[in-house]
């Protein structure tokens, strides 16, 4: 699964693509074996509140099941025009 | 409906004007353009990060969708990426029909929905330093004016 | 601030693009153009008689409402008169402001005060015939938002 | 005083402007002496909620005095923009 990062939680995490193989069934699931991984990323995740996810592109929530998912992004709210 | 996501420089003059040009079925054209603000003169570059794949297909869906809600006669939206010096062109989305509360309303709903659900990220640099620029809430609050 | 009313066609292009131009106070740029609409391909010209003075006079008053009311950068308003074909120009206006609310309610109400309180009156000819446009019921109502 | 007319009014009434005496107090008197000249007088003052009235290029209502007025001006309900 492809894992991308934008903004300041690219910053954080220090790169803005990476590899991973999961079984995590949520992102949320997800999110909780990154913070396992390192202190980079549990600063990157610290605040949910703060951060926003797309899965295959799309934005959804923390709770969506990542069954078929190819790509996964985490990035803060937006504030694009 | 054209939708572009560019780093270079846009042409608005000529956008605006070829913009539903010779199109006797409309009467009302709108639109707006976003620019590079720095009123206290601090700002030395804001840079713009997007997300390439998602930010062509959630502006293509909002393009649609106000098309679609207003019967546009047609949309435009064009968003830069990349570095920005104060008072040049970000942004700008542009909407044609035949009355003018619909191409009014159309502007206002493609802006909010850019603003919130198209994946940007600005981030202003000064001689001092560089910021993400944080989402405001009145950004989420607008939203909910439309559904 | 500027308030044109003239019989020759305007350059919108140049316009819009001189509009506010590297200003760097400015986030938001509205501008609307009115166009001569002709959705049942029957208008042939559309005439546009004013009150030489009181128009000049009641733009004027309308746009430094406008600029008053929302501290606006910048305002334009353009407004034509005589005869024009189907797909040309009518009007513009074009507002600046720090932030895009501003901005677009300072250009929804420019256009809905210059509707109904500016003295204009708009005369349809077609090949059969020559009608006066008749003032709409929702363009009154929409005056009463801003009050 | 100078007298305007414009759009269908200066149609029905026939000329865009003329100058007349008149010792009317309002618009609405000024309007009744009008009526009582000639029939396309009456042709166009027949419905007053069409119409619209300027005193000296500001609107007014009909009801409005005359008093130092210069310039009046009837018309329908404006269609700019």
């Amino acid at each position: 699964m492809d894992i991308l990062y934008f903004a300041w939680v690219r910053e954080r995490i220090g790169l803005p693509k990476e590899q991973i193989q999961t079984q995590a069934a949520t992102v949320a699931d997800l999110i909780n074996e990154l913070r396992a991984r390192e202190e980079r990323y549990v600063a990157a995740f610290s605040d949910l509140s703060a951060l926003r996810v797309a899965l295959d592109q799309e934005l959804a929530d923390f709770d969506a099941p990542l069954d078929g998912v190819r790509e996964v992004a985490f990035f803060p709210p937006m504030t694009g025009g | 409906m054209r939708v572009v996501v560019q780093a270079e420089p846009f042409d608005y003059a000529a956008e605006v004007d070829r913009f539903a040009a010779d199109r006797s079925d409309i009467g009302a054209l709108v639109c707006f353009a976003g620019v590079v603000r720095d009123t206290d003169n601090t700002l030395s570059m804001m840079e713009i990060e997007h997300y390439p794949g998602m930010t062509e297909k959630a502006l293509s869906k909002i393009a649609k969708e106000a098309k679609d809600r207003w019967s546009l006669g047609d949309v435009l939206v064009i968003h830069r990426f990349g570095k920005l010096t104060p008072g040049e062109k970000i942004m700008m989305v542009a909407t044609a029909a035949p009355h003018r509360a619909a191409a009014f309303a159309a502007a206002d709903f493609l802006m909010d929905y850019l603003k919130s659900r198209a994946p940007f990220w600005k981030k202003e640099h000064s001689r001092e330093s560089a910021d993400w620029v944080a989402a405001k809430q009145s950004d989420e609050t607008a939203l909910s004016r439309w559904s």
